[in-house]
């Protein structure tokens, strides 16, 4: 399958120059060169401009409600473990109303991949503070400036018990294409937390800001990729701004290698019709 | 001689009243009686009164639990004091002699001191009262030492020898005390006859069963009482048929889950009380709003807020029916029995695939949680119907991405293409959107596709949801729904008044044109229930606008209502009306 | 000659077309007209295309944006497309002269081409295409040159020299060019009488108002669609009076923050939307259960789930006035106009406190988004009613920890303490609860609770909050609410029927009494609302049992109703039922 | 005041022996240490046996919804910043449902204290699992054992940018005392987990289970509990079974701090009598 067979011919409701177009197109990229049968990849969404992505995949994809891509597409994983699962969706729509689902599915350790299209604003509600936004940043509800310290997705993820990490830039298409590609081959929940600036509402985190704070995780870091609290280090030395894949851990097992039985049984293929062996079988408990 | 016998056990939490309590109605059931409990516990886990009532019956399935008690076994004094007004003047008290009795309380009531607690310290550990307790009363109703011990090696096989074998010497000693001290109740002097095959459970256990054996193998879902045991019951009955549960982080996520789940082709559900159902809104919208079938049971509790964890209540009919914000096709069933809560289970997950929306199966805190003995439900081979799934043909047919998941159809049910399935890919959002998924505010295309998600259900209501008892007398119908019903038979049954019976078994989609026949036929209709505004008569009166033919009767203190209540109010009601 | 000129700005969504018209409608407010706006747009931030009809009144304040334009200013051509057809036959459509035009949209039309974008790119930028805008639209509204260049200046002074200057060059130019091709609209020909001193705002902007003026200080919420104007414009005033905005991690929290705040003696409020209001389902109760007076603000927009977040529908009254699970009093406001929405939330604080309850401020997208000129607000000192606070001798009487914070009264109605406050340490509790607020669940204390929540806010089932207009004619009654009232008072001031007319100010408690006198006063009453199931009017029939009085009139596609529909409904209901 | 005076004559509903008494008496003792003024406590708590806490304080309490203490606290706090509040709750209260309000509590370091009453498992709904369970714990709904990660609240805390985290055990009352002594005294956000084992629902991690797992915090560490990573390392080793103070960032600015108009301005107790000058002011935008 080419690139544009994994769109739907739909044109982004984006405004020109917003970061995330190069979201879609790495994701498309990636699934065609990873050559995923469309009808085997589900892609889920929350809400906000970035919370579209899904609607422009020619895949199974679902626009769920804010901050829940992660429940759902972890009922998707559970359901058919085959599937390829990408959530997707803001900083507001995970770090905000969705924190919890972010912690508890990286937690979890599906073997899921989940985009952060970050661009540290409310790109859809017109430009409103986001929990990841810097401090000083003016919004629309923060007229005198934001003074609350950002939560850094990095670390969070971390403690989470992340057992991948990485971070790319929308205007680095070729490294975030083969960090999505990382992401999705990873058996195990996997975060791209990707800067995706926000042309019209985010005026000081732009590409040029980007280009000039941005550092190269490998060349950065004083450890390996598996090595956790040199992670930390590298993540807290940098301000969190580095690209590449911040932490991967391979040992650690995923939820479907923990929970054989979803492994085993493909819950939504099975025959569901019931035997009279196996009723007496569950019924024997409450019989007397 | 009486018809049925009912015995009061009660202690402080976490002395092991209820197991006590259903150890003995298991016994008795497989000697051939019916039992019905009803529990009376606080929201804490140790400490507090707790105490269970047990009717037993021999002939048939006990409706509702006596408030009148032939005997009280009190392992405190709370047991005494909260209870002891309640029992018959022939009924006799046994109770810890370790116990300070007031006087008054037993003034010119049989009352016996037993050691249970001198005889649990002696021969093992002092918690282990409560087979003094079981010793006693298995004298008291009639076993044999032998099938005791039974019991108690089945309770304590597996907590090591030692526990095992105090235990023993505490029944042991107990039953050949109370063989000297007390006799054997009259009414256990005739045995029933063994007729049918039976089984004992709760309403939840039904409603995991009846999820079982629907197909349904995914439960995600987050604890609370009442509900909780419906996860607890499937995390045990899964592994034996290939399903999953999971613990989510809150109910927001359960319900997300369970949609996530089902949209990719299991049959998918969850559980939760009041305080789960507010957070569940949103999914249930999103369910709505994307059509995608998903069963979620309230087991209603008292409110609002956190309310009365504990105590009985069902008033969360109205937000169940009014939803969340917007408007969406839903479906509410409400059981009243423990053998509709295995039906009404299968039936949703076939509803729920068939009209492609939310169903919800409201229960209440006395339904969810009492144990009962019923006749067996046998097996019969369930009807799977998954509803309109995609052929092959139109999959192939339809041009690259050209699936129209929500196709305008006359009966405004479309067909679902599952995940994995070839040339069906599409869009699902939760804003509203085209034949294709897609996002969509054309006004046009708005009203189009409202009034296809609304009249999926409309159907339903041609359709019968209420079920009557009675000889269509024509004069007064009293219609309740859950656990109220089984009282309100058994009034029925005593007052031999000249009423019918009725409880509603579906409410939303309202039965509407069976309560316009109703209403034709009867003079009035008298709508009991548990909450404050008379949810569901106003209800009813929103949908039939007769009002002047309803009267509500509702009870909101947290208890149900006793049957000498119901005896009592049907009494005054057609007293009034004639 | 017209009564009013309406004229509609058309472009691409971001390229100022909302802005240029507010300026617009600012400048001609000054000159003494009356101005109120719609706006059509969709939830994406650039690139749709979205536009504003502006109506013009010089007599009095305009009641709804008509539906046919005397003009369109189109820069781009899907506002022409979209809307040519509402153009009046003696319309002028104005257009840059890039839109490729059909000729068969405007044949025998009056049409003019002005370089909008060749001048915009010539003196500045291409995306000064709205200064262009505003130049020709202020020769064709009879603007001096001067006044235009203040506007200009007002809105670009401070992005730097460069870009004021481009601006006034192209505004110049664009002037220039529309004097030699367009001449000024008849309608602006005579100047209208500089009565009153005005305002412009948006509904959002008269609850902000009112909020502060109410003595609100807090504010905690999380932004949507189309309520986030709300915490806006606090988070601009706050800092004047002392007062403080959380954008919160969610709506949960949101609400569960304003609870705390209020709990502790600040007057505070949230606001938001449909799916913001589900999520809060869980403070609503938790504020009802704890009687801590809270204010929220539900701006509605089509549901269900996300739904159509920036189309107008009135869809979650239902949902507001049956709450979350269990049961417990609340009061809901609805404004229906701009003054209404700064006195109602003075009100809504007031009773809060007085009541010890949420109040629900109810408004609907065209309502709180529509930017209008009204009459002054003059300044009035608002009372302000805190309810009932324990009063230092009752603390000092009570014995340590004794503050009955829930006593049993008459009314329902307890005194509070605030923390801080020397002796009026208590428990709050989202359990049943005693008078100390320590939790209970004995029946006859849940009942008294109950009761006494309950019977609260019984008293305003008596009280008027129904305002009516017209002659108390005696056979109909048409009966409104929210953004409609304004559409349903200009239809029937035109029709001139002999029918009256009415909005509903306060949904719930419903005013009963009102409604019942209306009802033996009315033959027929007509509601008008936007959304499915006609839910005010089933709320009514619940509460007053009398639908065969009542008709519903539904609109559910995203649009409110149209002046002409309101006339044609209006026409047709009085001819079925003479 | 004496510890006494701090309780209301309640009988706590606990199970004898369970964890939470010593987390309400060394609440109750360091109230009295600290001499504050019953009034001017404010005790907020969650739902589950732990969130009974507040309902046996003589202050004023605010039992709230499971999961939500944190916001009502901080919208307590936020109106009266004179107050002294402090959160408490249980596990499940504080790390599943309330995970989200307890990563943005942290992150907008208010001037509370914090009590987690950790006893891995959901005391209230008798026996449930908990995000903080260890794997392989047997419950109701993990009948074959729970087979996921747990949460670790220290390593959470300090990626949400906690800037004091200490933990106690409910067996070293003395020390809990101090713990929360600090945690009070601290200008800014607090968090004090304490171990504290439910007897009646959790057989494993039983008092006798953490005397034997748990280290001294200052005995292990090899940095100051103002360095970051060396904090983190400490939880990473001790796999979070350590107790005393794990990290206290004195630098970090409060958020009384970073928003003086809180603390210039108590909003409780502001006079809201508004003037014709002020109405004029803030209604100027709309005048025309
Ligand atoms: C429950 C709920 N609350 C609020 C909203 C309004 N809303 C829509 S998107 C959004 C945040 C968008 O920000 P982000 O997630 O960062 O995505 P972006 O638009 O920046 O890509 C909000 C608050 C909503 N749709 N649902
Ligand atoms: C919204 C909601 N969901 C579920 C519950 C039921 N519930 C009460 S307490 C509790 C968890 C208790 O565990 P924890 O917070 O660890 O406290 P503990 O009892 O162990 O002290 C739950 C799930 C509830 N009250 N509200
Ligand atoms: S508003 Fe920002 S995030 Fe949204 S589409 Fe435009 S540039 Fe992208
Ligand atoms: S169940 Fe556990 S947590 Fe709850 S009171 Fe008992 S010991 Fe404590
Ligand atoms: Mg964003
Ligand atoms: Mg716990």
């Amino acid at each position: 399958m080419e690139m544009k067979d994994y769109g739907n011919g739909l044109n982004p409701t984006w405004c020109k120059g917003c970061g995330h177009f190069s979201i879609l197109r790495s994701l498309q990229t990636t699934a065609s060169r990873m050559n995923i049968p469309r009808e085997m990849l589900a892609v889920v969404s929350g809400i906000g401009c970035s919370g579209r992505i899904s609607g422009y995949m020619n895949a199974y994809s679902f626009h769920s409600v804010h901050g829940r891509s992660l429940p759902v597409a972890q009922g998707i994983k559970l359901a058919n473990p085959d599937l390829i699962v990408v959530a997707a969706g803001g900083d507001g729509d995970g770090f905000a109303i969705g924190t919890s689902h972010t912690v508890h599915a990286i937690r979890r350790n599906m073997d899921i991949t989940y985009i952060v299209m970050n661009n540290q604003v409310y790109g859809l509600t017109k430009g409103h503070v986001s929990p990841v936004s810097h401090q000083g940043f003016k919004t629309k509800t923060t007229p005198m400036g934001s003074v609350d310290m950002p939560l850094e997705p990095g670390l969070l993820a971390l403690a989470s018990g992340a057992s991948f990490y990485a971070q790319g830039f929308s205007a680095q298409q070729e490294e975030l294409i083969e960090l999505i590609q990382n992401a999705i081959e990873h058996p195990g929940f996997s975060l791209v937390q990707v800067f995706s600036p926000c042309v019209t509402y985010n005026k000081v985190n732009t590409y040029q800001w980007f280009r000039e704070h941005l550092k190269s995780a490998d060349e950065v870091r004083k450890a390996d990729p598996s090595d956790y609290l040199g992670s930390m280090q590298l993540l807290k030395e940098t301000e969190g701004l580095c690209t590449g894949v911040i932490y991967q851990n391979r040992t650690k097992l995923s939820y479907e290698e923990l929970h054989q039985e979803v492994k085993e049984k493909n819950l939504a293929t099975q025959d569901l019709r019931m035997t009279e062996a196996v009723y007496q079988q569950i019924t024997e408990r409450f019989k007397l | 001689m009486n018809k049925n016998f009912t015995l009061l056990i009660g202690g402080i939490q976490g002395e092991g009243v209820v197991s006590t309590g259903i150890s003995l109605m298991k016994a008795l059931s497989r000697r051939g009686y019916y039992t019905l409990s009803e529990r009376k516990f606080s929201s804490r886990i140790k400490g507090g009164n707790t105490h269970v009532a047990i009717t037993i019956a021999k002939k048939e399935e006990v409706n509702s639990v006596e408030s009148c008690y032939d005997m009280i076994m009190a392992m405190d004094q709370d047991s005494i004091h909260l209870n002891m007004h309640q029992l018959k003047p022939k009924g006799i008290l046994l109770y810890d002699e370790d116990i300070k009795i007031d006087e008054e309380w037993t003034d010119g009531l049989r009352s016996i001191a037993l050691p249970l607690s001198a005889i649990a310290k002696k021969h093992g550990k002092l918690f282990m009262k409560n087979t003094s307790v079981i010793g006693c009363l298995g004298k008291v109703t009639g076993f044999t030492y032998e099938v005791l011990q039974e019991m108690v090696t089945e309770a304590y096989g597996n907590k090591g020898e030692e526990v095992l074998d105090q235990n023993i010497a505490v029944l042991k000693t107990a039953f050949n005390h109370a063989s000297t001290t007390i006799s054997r109740a009259s009414f256990f002097d005739s045995e029933p006859a063994q007729a049918k095959k039976k089984m004992m459970m709760i309403g939840n256990e039904a409603i995991a069963i009846g999820a079982v054996v629907a197909g349904c193998r995914f439960m995600a879902g987050y604890p609370i009482t009442p509900a909780s045991d419906v996860m607890e019951n499937l995390a045990l009955i899964f592994p034996l048929v290939g399903g999953k549960t999971v613990q989510t982080e809150d109910e927001v996520a359960a319900i997300a889950m369970t949609i996530g789940a089902s949209h990719a082709g299991v049959r998918s559900m969850t559980a939760t009380s009041g305080p789960g159902m507010t957070l569940m809104g949103e999914g249930l919208g999103l369910a709505g709003m994307t059509e995608t079938p998903i069963v979620v049971v309230d087991a209603q509790r008292a409110g609002p807020s956190t309310g009365m964890p504990t105590k009985m209540e069902q008033s969360d009919l109205s937000f169940l029916y009014h939803g969340g914000h917007g408007e969406y096709a839903a479906i509410i069933l409400s059981p009243s029995t423990l053998q509709e809560c295995y039906e009404m289970t299968v039936d949703a997950f076939n509803l729920a695939d068939r009209y492609q929306c939310p169903v919800i199966i409201m229960t209440d805190l006395n339904l969810s949680l009492s144990a009962k003995t019923i006749d067996e439900i046998s097996f019969s081979e369930p009807v799977i119907d998954r509803g309109q799934l995609a052929s092959t043909e139109i999959l192939e047919s339809s041009y690259d991405g050209g699936f129209t998941r929500y196709q305008l159809t006359e009966n405004g049910i479309s067909a679902r293409a599952i995940p994995g399935t070839k040339g069906g890919q599409h869009q699902v959002t939760g804003l509203e959107h085209n034949e294709l998924g897609r996002p969509s505010d054309h006004p046009e295309n708005r009203k189009a596709m409202m009034d296809k998600r609304m009249k999926k259900t409309d159907p339903l209501k041609e359709r019968e949801g209420i079920i009557l008892e009675g000889k269509a007398s024509g004069s007064t119908l009293f219609l309740t729904f859950g656990s109220l019903y089984g009282t309100l038979k058994e009034a029925w049954m005593r007052t031999g008044k000249n009423v019918d019976l009725a409880r509603i078994g579906r409410i939303k989609p309202l039965p509407v044109k069976q309560l316009e026949t109703l209403m034709d036929q009867y003079e009035k209709i008298i709508v009991v229930e548990c909450n404050y505004h008379g949810q569901l008569a106003n209800i009813i009166n929103q949908e039939t606008g007769q009002p002047q033919k309803v009267k509500s009767i509702t009870r909101y203190d947290g208890k149900g209502f006793s049957i000498e209540e119901m005896m009592e109010i049907m009494d005054r009601w057609c007293q009034e009306w004639k």
